[in-house]
């Protein structure tokens, strides 16, 4: 499809859906409702949205929906460290009950008990997996639950009085972005480890920096790179008895599910990703769960509130002593709680732990495969990889100056993802797969095979790769300075028309 | 580990394990997990419930399910941040499409469609707030305030910022633990009759210190702020930045707050065809001037258009890249991460669907049927049908202090005859007594709304 | 005409109206018109209610819907033709894409995926049936039935057809409409016993002037028919081909027809991943072995396989194109025109979902769950739970004559139980008194069952 | 997409769903339950089917689907007579319900009472539609209505006594093909009358041929060229004059909702397509109704049961004294019912007038433009065409040599549907073009921009024409002797198997 931007496809007139209209009897008694707008509130023209017919409004984005590659439809293990797993057909089926998506946040809690007991009973799971003690599911993502948990660090050494005092963080650099960000916003001074040569979190770095200014000590394990850190334990303990909390950003726990959890490794928080690990989709990027799990002594700090069973009823429960307040508008993301609920319960404990350890041995597979590829490596330690690995295209793009960039462009025309790695690239050209539980050894076959034709399509003649894609839905971007200076970016069809369509007109 | 095959997990087929451990070169699984400590490893089961099959997953969840009452049995009344409108089947179409529903974060090339669709939502709230710049959409209106805020707090460099007393008392929790411990808050008064800011206490308040002033129009209470000007003005005086949140089903008929001097605007988009689904509809969302100084602060990702190398064709990128936390960790501005893209898209659905004329006839329903709720709950003895004198949209606060009856009691009658009342203010406003903030849409028939009206005749008759 | 707008039409703008009949050369649309004699033109208003919103058609639609009473809210035992099975979650999901669900006629480039699912289907339902060839499906198992046998008729050059009395009275109507005035029906008794084909009765009638027998197996009464080759034998020894209907669901546990000797096979594909849909699921199929004296007598679409002039991609045509009625018209065999597709692509989802094994398992789970209420029921006085002494498939008939209650009673009292008993048989079958045809599935729990047979026992007790 | 067949996906072990297994009770109480099958029944090798993992299963029929065209993706006037146009999803969402999916047909009527009052309330509206008197929903599909008409007509004489002596039934050679095939079906000798010279239905045949035989007329009106027959009430006064019944394929009534009626010109029976002027979906070929209206004389002919309505509850009345049996299991498509239902009710009488009027203006304005295509005419009478047209490329392909079918292939490439006729081809080298009233003038420009387009390669490049598609899902087909040879075709893949692959292999 070549499908126009939607204010092209305006037709003075056209409808896309009638809108309810005022019974008559109400008109009679009030009128037309809108000369009671004061004066300066009074919208004087109308918005200038296009106006189109249903039929080509549906079309327009069933169109763009087929110009968007979901993880239905690829063997999608190029989105490394997204956990792009099977999103069972079921729970989207089940989340599409009226009773679930017609209910209001503030109806009776009598209404809704339904809805609080598979909150509850998800709380009950989350508590097995991870060893925690009571969970949250207000956080709407990885990244508010980080956050959450920044604001808790906070709020708990404030309750201490050492609120001024304890302002460092500690994060390691092969953890997500979030965990830096987060914790800054949260006025916290950040510290970055970077790994020792095996690509380790430097357990000597750490004690170098702990201090009683330390806060807090927030990782992945494994990190992005797949390295689980074995002295896990010792980190959390160095950090504790420097008096700090510990919490773990656990979006990476594909690999760990039912064969180790945050409580024995020392920690006293934890997130999973809903949308990750526990199969709920990613929907273009949201909304998701960050289900945040705390210890017993840090369930007074929740955002509130959080469901609790009294033996007969399920209740809220917004009366928590030392709660940050809220990270989000009423319970988060019902539907979501829902899905992860109901993936839990089709697996079972077994399933669980299969999940995990398929999901292992798929990473090794693949690892395996493809450092056999050439120009491929994968840096640091060889082997105790978990669920995912961090790759290196460093000898192919010295031996022929492919970078992982066109890598990517070409990747799309095989119908594939492939994503690199976050910033900064610490690994150089890099990218990330992880593979997941879902994919059968066909389709990392296929995968491979796609990495090894690209590698060598690199070696005999690169211009196939840095001149790709060619099967894609549109052609190389044109980049230039369109989406850097201020002058030529275009952040909406009216800015495009100001600055583009205009400025031709009159040239 | 038994021997069963999962259907999500095609590799527990043991033949096709084996053949892959043997590639390894590892004897079993448990073998790839040597790097973790034996200790901690975990060793007892989890107690979880044994698995389901889809049937019986299906039948569990489903009888779950059916103890809850939704609003589809009931008929509704309650709003506060989250509201009942009419959604167009399309957008449930269009948003349940498996490409867009099991999408992430893919290229501009492969993911085409998504860039565009968030590209197109991005342009047309633009025009529904009348202002240049969108953002990819952030969790809920809470955090779009919360961010509009600190971007007012970085581009002024200032460290107070007044929140008027009406703004959502859910969303000033947000907004005060976002903002701490960096920022100052302090609220502004309100007029008891009318609900409107207390422009004398704003006056004494906003100084040189001052990073924002932040109020919502129409306001959490319902009642439409019409001294937009007037506070823009005393901003402007003292060089502060005016944001304003917005409930944008409002602005097909009320004016947009760039017409009356805000900076920056942000609000939800859940009315603008999410379902409910118990808060999950929720969506912020963040709209600014095309100026260098805004754009650097967004932490969101916003998506540009630009040319491809082929004549007349569309592509798609980030603009700005480099303020972003993807980019620069803690450097970057706040942080960005996995938030709403799918409910932004549907809201561009949704606009595009409606057109001009229809948000206006749309503003206007609500207007007039939420008009007519009050009129009738007037002639009820003892019933003020709303407390504020001033015009409102959509909600408004129904004062029973002259019923002697609690609001929890009115609404448990209520509930009986399967109705459920507005949301109880007397934790969150006790200066209001028994009041309750009730929420009429264009989903009210006349009949429904007569309904209401009878039954609580009935009930404070009694 | 008016001015409205509809958001079905879009050409109901005036402005583009005007344009379009300026183009023409046309004064109004009605001018258009002037082909039709003013005589026949419609003076009057029809009178049909006027229009509904989207939102008002919806709360008119609901409200009507929310008058039934569903098998998701009563225990379901009603079979006889329609069954409730578990689907899977895919098969929706596939079958509501709206690619499948638009489309409709395409040629095999544009529609490659609508010719690839349904060359699928009929392969996938071939090797459930054993057999070679099966038709894109017609519209349910009495089309497919009447359509075996007209078949059966051409090729034989014969008229006379033998029915088993145990055949569906409904689909027997359908079968007989079908055939006449051209084909002459006889039935075939049965054991009143067992409820097997009485083989005195066939061998007396079947002759030189027959072209098929038809029976159903498991039969519509519920008994396994276990003398497959002793009719095959007798069908044989006459040149008559054998037809037998077959419900699919059972053939992970019972043998194919074309294992005793059937020539050609029908059923219902409802049971294989459709929705009940108050009788809207059904689609029928027919299969029969890979010769031209089959082949060329199928009046429906028959896809294949074939080469492109890419090497190694597969495309699909219709097979014998010259044999339908759209080549031939009332020359081609019967006729062919929009059946049932969708329902052979989601049968075809759904057996690749179970494959060999779910097919089994689900046909054992059948079988037990049928036998466990039929054992249970026999422990109720005056209750017999299998009025046949022979081995069952999902369905069997419950006596309860000796309860001295009537059929019509029994559901009744089992309704204010919320349940939905079987079909009452008094009417089709008088012979066998007050009984009625209960359906056992997976669907069932354990706890359905005795919840079943405890109500059973409290109305037979009182 | 280059997707397999799905047997080829097959890996022994993998599992798409799990079905449910009895309780442990059951088990205990009767064993494995497959024991009581009797020896002969028993099968001795489960089925060959493919064993796949749930998201490989899925991922292979998305793809397909997006290998299909449906209405919702594209400007689809080119199947002309099908009358695709657009199918209102908030009707598929309203059949979703389960109060409408998990419905049984046998179920106690006062169970059932919203689904009978919804049929009842169709019937209504189709019988101001129509001036018919009662309807049956049962027949599922246009070529079952067309067969049920035919069997109520020969059931009609034969309780005249006179079933034996009329055995002609008349027909158009410009009505659809199943019109005479069911009528053949059901042991009648069809009469085929050709047209005038200007594409009218001549009278002075019909007068020729009507006599003490003749049973029936069945003539679709306008016929698939678009033409009306004016003359349509003389036809039906001179078939009741000679004893028979007249009965309307309303297939094209689109563009006559709301102007001309069925019981004004003289007719005894009709049928509609829901699925067609009413808004249903085509669903790749069904399921779909031929709503089948007569009037009161030949009501006791319907097939049973029909909803009926005593003023306070509605019941099935099977109690047809001279019914014809049944069509069609239970009460038909009862989804397709609903959305036909919707469908009216969301137009109400003027908008249901608005549809056929904008039909027609499309049609036309369509109409005027292909003529001025080169190599483009519309055969018969100038003008006249309601709403649909047959067109004819004879022309073109006589003076470049490109036919219609390579037209047909080129079209494909614009992401667009074209559709011949049915055969025989009375018009050469035909193209079919129904524009309903749901495409705006900008959809018309676009496809006529595409027919341009092509004529214009045909003439200046034929070989362009000739050699499409290009941009398909598949290239050329291959077609040789593979679809007509009994010893090539393979219907399913175990032919293919069997006689290409196999074949192969010994070679």
């Amino acid at each position: 499809w070549n499908e126009p931007i939607i204010f092209e496809l305006h037709q003075p007139g056209e409808k896309g859906v009638e809108v309810p209209l005022a019974d008559k009897t109400v008109v009679s008694e009030v009128g037309d409702g809108v000369s009671m707008i004061p004066g300066s509130m009074v919208r004087s023209e109308r918005p200038k949205l296009p106006e189109i017919g249903q039929a080509r409004v549906l079309r327009h984005y069933v169109r763009l929906s087929q110009e968007t590659l979901g993880s239905d439809f690829n063997v999608e293990i190029g989105q490394g460290t997204c956990t792009m797993k099977y999103i069972p057909k079921i729970n989207e089926l089940l989340i599409r009950n009226p009773k679930m998506m017609e209910l209001h946040p503030l109806q009776d809690e009598s209404t809704v008990q339904g809805m609080l007991e598979i909150i509850h009973n998800l709380d009950l799971c989350m508590r097995e997996i991870s060893g925690m003690e009571a969970f949250s599911f207000q956080p709407s993502g990885g990244t508010q639950a980080l956050f959450a948990m920044a604001s808790i660090v906070r709020k708990y050494h404030e309750a201490r009085g050492e609120g001024d005092q304890r302002n460092e963080i500690i994060t390691t650099i092969f953890s997500h972005p979030s965990q830096a960000a987060t914790a800054a916003v949260k006025g916290f001074k950040i510290i970055t480890l970077h790994p020792d040569e095996d690509g380790f979190p430097d357990i000597e770095k750490l004690k170098a920096v702990v201090s009683e200014r330390t806060a807090g000590f927030v990782v992945a394990n494994p990190e992005d790179t797949g390295i689980y850190n074995p002295k896990i334990k010792e980190f959390t303990r160095i950090v504790h008895e420097a008096g700090g909390i510990c919490y773990y950003d656990q979006a990476n726990a594909n690999g760990l599910l039912g064969i180790t959890r945050a409580k024995e490794a020392g920690f006293d928080m934890c997130f999973f990703n809903l949308h990750k690990t526990f199969a709920a989709p990613h929907m273009c990027g949201g909304p998701a769960t960050g289900a945040l799990g705390v210890v017993d002594q840090l369930k007074e700090y929740l955002p509130g509130p959080i469901v609790e069973f009294d033996g007969e009823n399920y209740y809220l429960n917004d009366d928590l002593k030392h709660s940050i307040g809220k990270v989000r508008a009423f319970h988060g993301v019902a539907q979501t709680i829902l899905r992860s609920y109901a993936w839990i319960r089709a697996l079972g404990p077994d399933g669980l732990k299969e999940v995990a350890q398929t999901a292992v041995l798929n990473n090794n597979y693949l690892y395996h495969k493809v450092q056999k590829i050439r120009g491929a490596s994968a840096p640091y330690v060889k082997g105790q990889r978990l669920e995912q690995v961090r790759y290196s295209w460093e000898q192919m793009t010295k031996e022929t100056g492919v970078t992982t960039e066109d890598v990517q462009r070409r990747m799309t025309d095989f119908g594939l993802h492939y994503w690199t790695s976050h910033h900064p690239y610490i690994v150089p050209q890099p990218f990330t797969l992880e593979p997941t539980e879902s994919y059968s050894k066909t389709d990392l076959d296929e995968y491979i095979a796609a990495l090894e034709q690209i590698s060598n399509e690199a070696y005999e003649n690169p211009e196939i790769v840095q001149n790709a894609p060619y099967n894609s839905t549109i052609h190389q971007l044109d980049e230039q300075n369109y989406l850097d200076d201020p002058k030529e970016w275009c952040i909406t069809w009216r800015l495009y028309k100001k600055k583009v369509l205009e400025t031709a007109l009159t040239k | 580990m038994t021997k069963k095959v999962h259907p999500y997990i095609p590799n527990t087929v043991p033949e096709v394990q084996n053949q892959m451990l043997k590639e390894i070169g590892a004897e079993s699984i448990m073998e790839l997990y040597s790097c973790i400590p034996e200790e901690l490893q975990l060793k007892e089961d989890m107690k979880i419930p044994e698995a389901l099959t889809e049937y019986g997953l299906r039948r569990h969840i489903e009888s779950l399910l059916s103890k809850n009452i939704s609003t589809n049995e009931y008929l509704n009344f309650l709003g506060a941040g989250c509201w009942q409108h009419f959604v167009p089947a399309v957008c449930d179409e269009v948003n349940q499409r498996s490409e867009f529903l099991t999408a992430y974060a893919g290229e501009p090339y492969e993911d085409h469609g998504r860039f565009q669709a968030l590209f197109e939502y991005q342009s047309l709230v633009a025009e529904l707030v009348d202002m240049d710049v969108v953002n990819v959409p952030t969790f809920d209106w809470g955090q779009a305030a919360s961010t509009s805020i600190r971007m007012a707090a970085r581009i002024t460099g200032k460290k107070k910022v007044l929140l008027a007393k009406t703004v959502s008392p859910e969303r000033a929790k947000i907004i005060t633990n976002y903002g701490s411990p960096e920022l100052e808050f302090e609220f502004i008064g309100f007029d008891k009759d009318s609900g409107l800011l207390d422009l004398a206490d704003l006056k004494n308040k906003a100084d040189g210190n001052t990073a924002a002033i932040y109020f919502e129009n129409p306001s959490y209470l319902g009642f439409i702020e019409s001294q937009g000007t007037e506070i823009s003005e005393i901003a402007k005086a003292h060089g502060v930045i005016l944001v304003v949140g917005v409930d944008p089903i409002s602005l097909g008929v009320l004016a947009p707050p760039s017409h009356y001097g805000a900076d920056i605007v942000c609000g939800d988009l859940q009315p603008l065809g999410m379902h409910m689904n118990f808060s999950g509809g929720q969506a912020g969302f963040i709209a600014t001037r095309d100026e260098e100084k805004f754009i650097h602060e967004y932490p969101s990702r916003l998506f540009g258009i630009i040319p491809t190398v082929k004549e007349g064709e569309y592509g798609f990128g980030d603009v700005a890249y480099e303020r972003t936390s993807f980019a620069l960790r803690e450097k970057g501005k706040e942080s960005v991460g996995t938030q709403t893209a799918l409910w932004g898209i549907t809201a561009g659905v949704y606009l595009s669907l409606l057109g001009p004329n229809g948000m206006y006839e749309l503003g206007q329903t609500i207007m007039q049927n939420s008009q007519y709720c009050v009129k009738k709950l007037n002639k009820i003895s003892g019933v003020k049908g709303s407390l504020f004198t001033s015009p409102f949209f959509k909600e408004f606060i129904i004062d029973f202090n002259e019923t002697g009856l609690s609001v929890e009691t009115i609404n448990a009658r209520l509930r009986e005859k399967k109705i459920f009342g507005g949301k109880d203010l007397s934790q969150e406003f006790p200066e209001f007594g028994q009041s309750a903030l009730y929420c009429v849409t264009e989903v009210h028939t006349r009949e429904d709304l007569d309904r209401l009206i009878e039954a609580i005749e009935e009930i404070v008759s009694n």
